[in-house]
């Protein structure tokens, strides 16, 4: 459990807000996108000045040991600018895994780096089928005396082609484990895999023999705790975005006019408007709620990771798609932000498992209970 | 006879009323203490006096004076023993409106009796004013006579619960048809035993008959039974549906909070009917239990701010959400049993069950407001949207459209 | 292919309408609804006189010689008004099966009965999974001398309980066959089904060594056009209730005030109304489209009574089901007439193959094209 | 230069025409017979004067008063043989409005260069005009003039395509400030090639550029190009809508009636992606593909009622269903595709079209009308339910509220 006070999360979720807006603009926001590595590398040192990367370290690593909850009210800030960073694969999933691991040192001397926004982590965990579950790792690893060799293939790793080491997890004998890797050792190739949301970095690693460092003390476990973490961070930034972009559409209704009314006044705009409104609200209350059980370590938490896990992403789809209705042909244009969280919203429908994929499992979880 | 609640604490409330219902309440036998069995009224009497049926309200009126912190002590005594009449400042609506804006006159006539048994029905819908509620023809007309002379009332009401137990109805009527809808409308508390009722229940597509059509014909009411001012009900209305939104609203947050059983009853429907493998079936019972579920959620992120802020716009959406539930859940039931949901009867359990929920969807997506008309109120009062324009609104009563 | 002509078929749908709207408007329906026969025999006689009940007997068999055109057209009339009868089930299946057999005897004997309205027959195909398709069936016959006896269940029999002989499909050695059974005969159980629809009447029949007179010559591709008929018939039914509920619903909202303004004039009310209104043209579409292809034996024809099998019952569904919300209280009643609609649509969701078994089948037939 | 139509039967009109086309065209090289190589414009020339461009069109004015039977006739063998430049009096819309709404005089200017060439673009939307389009704001101002003076042209227009290959615009401006919305604007032909015209593509969320935003900075136009009345463009726009629609619905009714290739995209898609046993996805499919299909059913009777009655209410409807079927088979090509459907780009097909036709679907719902006018229109024009209140229709224009 967490030491971290309700206030103090209040008092960290503020100051990245107001980073954010002096920061992490639209203008920003399409400045990022248009380089190479797809964020803006001075403001994640600001990120880390701030203590948001290492929100989930332990203080005893210099972290300030927030837990899900504070990383889920972080996520909305950041998911109502569309923030582009490595901050899922690295202050999340990799935080996660290597404050898990049992060698001390590596822990120490990684997440040492992270806190201070030294090192950014990719995380190759997922086959070409996209599931981001331990079933579909399709990098095998075996030990070669002192040292492990990697083989096979992960697609999907985020920000990789910017990331200072990519942590690999793989199969050993049939059981989970994760291992770090250099981007530019032998027996490492990267390819990137262009994508439609340019708010999204994708990269597939192909590893043949490539050396590892094995993360001791990690296995499936922790790598579902660490999805876990990965998902609730997705909700809030899914939850986050559609407020925003609703709240852009609320605010376009109340000052577009058309035949001398504004629009916000026909019927049928504000009875689309309610509906978004429940969506919006209902994304919000599943990505807090899944935030709340799995910090608490509530028997619902899967249940509720997995409620978040489809309803988020599909209420951000759905807003944002009647969004784009609502604005007509302004939001027609690539210089009006609505296709970008459009884009944003159809990247979550996939990443880090299905809708379909979370329905079914929220279901298998409802048969249990 | 009460105690100012400034200088008792909540501790000294809940011994001040257990001792008082050691006196007086056996809870084995549900009845007062030293009798038989239960006569309702003489109990309800004896509740009232003790201040104890309405303790939020002034100590001038059968109150206590006590806080809402206070009452819900006591509610909750009372609840545990089982005592009923509880909580009336909260539930009973007659007596909640006439407290809130009779006369004293009326309050000292109007709610012993309130208050003790006869209670009161809804007479505001008509069959040309189901959303319209400012659209009643009902007439009420002025007759002098003693005790200030009374109203003659014609007309025709619709979609009211319990009519035929009810003392009183709360009545909207028309008494000024030359000016605009809202300003000829007055609030009267209209005796429903008479000649002139005509109490007709309404068959249902469901089956069932909750609800009653109310037949009209040259009733009586005093003139004294008026609440608030001669062709000012619209005021009062407002003020009465507030406190019926806020009771329903309040239940609804703690019903749609509660999680349900542990089970989703379509998950149970599935499982002995052999369809939870069915891999089309089961996106559709997750996503049908998964709206449920958001609402919950939603209401309970809406009672933490209710208990933080005084006040909750998550509530408003609570109606519509549910709309989509019960509608969904019934399909989806439907979808698990298949060709056997075209039965019914005793015979079939779970196909009866799901007709039923199917018919009865409508009661929620159309009754207390359709679900148009609460996207009307969230676009509006949450979302601060344009009103819709009312053409009607200030045009004479007379000339106002209507069918 | 018929020998009947366009002009024909229009006289006919036009003198079938009114008779329709003078004896089966809605207090006919009611009436019918509450006896235990759930149809009006004067009714159904006129019907025979008027060539309705012959419209798929061969001229040389005293019938008419239409066409599933004809048939589907009749059924939009019919549909419209809800009119309750074993007409699918006599003048559609048995029809069709016993103008399939070779036996010139049986065929002459039973459609002049038929003809003349006279004799209706209930159709026992299905067991109790609901299929209405070959694979379905669950009665068994075996010869034994001269006769055949017959085994097993049916259930989802319509007018069973009125119908003078009960036509039962069953296997025999893996193949199709068609029996005729009386109702009243040794070894034949008949239990009525309660309905939700009071304008359906089903009956479960229980055969246990019952003796069935063969129906010489009827197989499975018989049965499967018999069905497909019964399909169209259902999808005109449905294309003529969807229409007419719809029409219902558009002269109540240009009928019922609320705030000084008809109800139509409210943007909500008129876009729902569009929507709806392109349903119900694309069930009219379906429904005649998939008539005129099966009557011209085209290669599409199995496709489009598939789709027709879906659209037309899901457009019901839909449109019956927004029907009542529109209407609000007053549909909420009884007396209203739009349950009635909305119990028949659902119905349809369920008479002769699910929506979704449609949909499937639908997809098959693409897959082969 | 023409017969009589009522003098000349379908087969003399099909035997005139091969005969002058044997004269004239030369269908291997695609170029007027005896050149080496297509003169766009001597070409067009030679077909306008033999009456084959506007054969429906009156003799005065390049035609051949030829009914639209006989105008069918000419168009298959012009179709057949790859002839350039038929069917003006069909598709070309600046010429058919001015031969339909232009004065003689501008008639005798316009046509042989519109007939000949010089096409027009349309510069009807503007940014503050969306569905709005008597919203207009460009104004144009009157100033004297030799041949009658010039208006100078001040305004923005957007979504015009072919701005830069256009030779005229269609245009419509605001010439009186001081009277209602409908009532102050003027319909002009506006010379595209001059200064104070700056066109800039749009960069549309597809990545295509069809469209272009005009910015007009006091351009000039004769005042004897405008069409119509001074102050009239509003009816002249309306005519001209209706031509734009009948084009637009014929195609559509032509496209969408006729049955795509034997395999729907869509099955071929989920065949490559083996995904054509799931199940869930098999629903999905089949849906979609279904509602095209539908469209199309619905399209074909639209087509024959056409024919038979001359106009068919169904084709309206055409447009609205489209936007579902395209938005939806877009989506279900996205959870054929799963998470493959992130990629972009050449090395990912299936995803990038699948990606470009979610955005284009937009394009449909949007452009041309968007679903929530097009529900108005079908709700009001062919349901016949009251119209929209239009609260801006008789204030002037000054007054109306726009942004």
């Amino acid at each position: 459990m967490t030491t971290i006070s309700a206030e103090e999360r209040i008092a960290m979720r503020d100051s990245f807000a107001r980073l954010l807006e002096q920061r992490a603009d639209e203008e920003a926001l399409r400045k990022a996108i248009d380089t190479d590595a797809g964020y803006d590398p001075a403001l994640w040192q600001e990120m880390a000045d701030m203590g948001i990367l290492s929100l989930l370290v332990d203080p005893e690593y210099g972290g300030i040991g927030g837990d899900a909850i504070l990383l889920e009210m972080l996520m909305e800030e950041a998911g109502s600018r569309l923030l582009c960073s490595p901050f899922i694969s690295t202050a999340v999933v990799a935080s996660s895994l290597t404050g898990a691991s049992t060698n001390d040192d590596m822990k120490s001397q990684i997440l040492s780096k992270i806190v201070a926004g030294q090192l950014t982590i990719a995380i190759a965990m997922t086959g070409e089928k996209g599931l981001w579950t331990t079933a579909g790792v399709d990098v095998t690893a075996r030990q070669n005396g002192d040292s492990w060799q990697l083989d096979g293939n992960a697609s999907f790793v985020m920000h990789a082609e910017t990331a200072g080491r990519i942590l690999v997890i793989a199969n050993v004998d049939n059981e989970i484990r994760a291992f770090l890797v250099a981007p530019d050792a032998p027996g490492v190739a990267l390819s990137t895999l262009k994508t439609n949301d340019p708010t999204l970095r994708l990269s597939q690693i192909t590893l043949s023999g490539a050396v590892g460092q094995l993360l001791e003390g990690v296995n499936g476990v922790a790598v579902d705790h660490a999805m876990n973490l990965a998902r609730i961070a997705l909700a809030g930034e899914q939850a986050g975005g559609v407020k925003r972009i609703f709240d852009i559409t609320i605010d376009y209704l109340q000052t577009r006019y058309q035949f001398g009314r504004q629009i916000g006044s026909y019927q049928a705009m504000k009875h689309m408007a309610a509906d978004m409104l429940v969506e919006v609200e209902s994304a919000t209350s599943a990505a807090r709620h899944a935030a709340e059980a799995f910090a608490k370590g509530s028997d619902e938490a899967q249940t509720l990771v997995n409620l978040a896990g489809f309803a988020c992403a599909d209420a951000y789809r759905d807003v944002t798609a009647q969004a784009i209705q609502m604005h007509g042909g302004i939001a027609y244009t690539w210089e009006h932000p609505a296709h970008l969280y459009w884009r944003r919203a159809r990247t979550g429908l996939w990443l880090f498992g299905s809708s379909d994929h979370h329905r079914d499992q929220y279901l298998t979880q409802l048969e249990a209970a | 006879m009460a105690s100012n609640p400034k200088e008792i604490s909540n501790e000294d409330v809940a011994i001040e009323l257990e001792a008082w219902l050691d006196a007086h309440w056996d809870s084995e036998k549900r009845c007062e203490k030293g009798k038989d069995k239960l006569d309702t009224k003489s109990w309800l009497t004896t509740l009232l006096e003790a201040g104890y049926a309405v303790p939020t309200w002034s100590s001038d009126w059968y109150g206590r004076d006590y806080n809402t912190k206070q009452a819900r002590i006591i509610e909750n005594i009372l609840k545990s023993r089982n005592v009923i009449g509880r909580s009336q400042d909260r539930f009973n609506l007659g007596a909640v409106t006439v407290y809130r804006m009779g006369s004293p006159e009326l309050k000292q006539e109007l709610l012993p009796k309130m208050l003790t048994g006869a209670f009161s029905c809804l007479l505001y819908s008509e069959p040309n004013a189901g959303s319209d509620l400012a659209g009643v023809r009902t007439k009420a007309e002025y007759v002098p006579g003693k005790d200030g002379g009374e109203y003659v009332v014609t007309g025709q009401k619709i979609w009211t619960s319990n009519a035929n137990e009810a003392t009183y109805g709360m009545l909207i009527a028309r008494t000024d048809w030359d000016v605009s809808k809202h300003s000829g409308i007055t609030f009267f508390i209209f005796p429903m035993k008479q000649d002139g009722v005509d109490i007709r229940p309404i068959n249902q597509i469901t089956g069932e008959s909750e609800f009653n059509e109310i037949f009209i014909n040259e009733a009586r009411i005093p003139a004294r039974y008026i609440v608030g001012e001669l062709n000012g009900g619209w005021k009062v209305l407002q003020t009465a549906l507030a406190y019926e939104r806020l009771i329903m609203g309040e239940g609804a947050t703690e019903r749609q909070g509660k999680d349900k059983s542990k089970v989703h009853p379509l998950v149970g429907l599935a499982r002995r009917h052999e369809k939870l493998n069915d891999p089309v079936l089961r996106q559709k019972i997750a996503q049908a239990v998964a709206y449920r579920h958001l609402n919950a959620l939603n209401m309970r992120r809406a009672k933490a701010e209710i208990i933080e802020n005084g006040s909750s716009s998550l509530m408003s959406l609570g109606k519509l959400a549910m709309s989509r539930v019960q509608h969904g859940e019934a399909r989806v039931a439907g979808e698990i049993l298949g060709p056997a949901g075209l039965f019914d009867g005793e015979a079939f359990p779970d196909s009866a069950d799901m007709n039923f929920d199917s018919a009865k969807s409508y009661m929620h997506s159309i009754g207390g407001g359709s679900d148009q008309i609460q996207r009307n109120i969230i676009s509006e009062r949450i979302l601060g949207l344009p009103r819709e324009m009312e053409v009607d609104r200030n045009m004479p009563f007379r000339d106002v459209k209507s069918g």
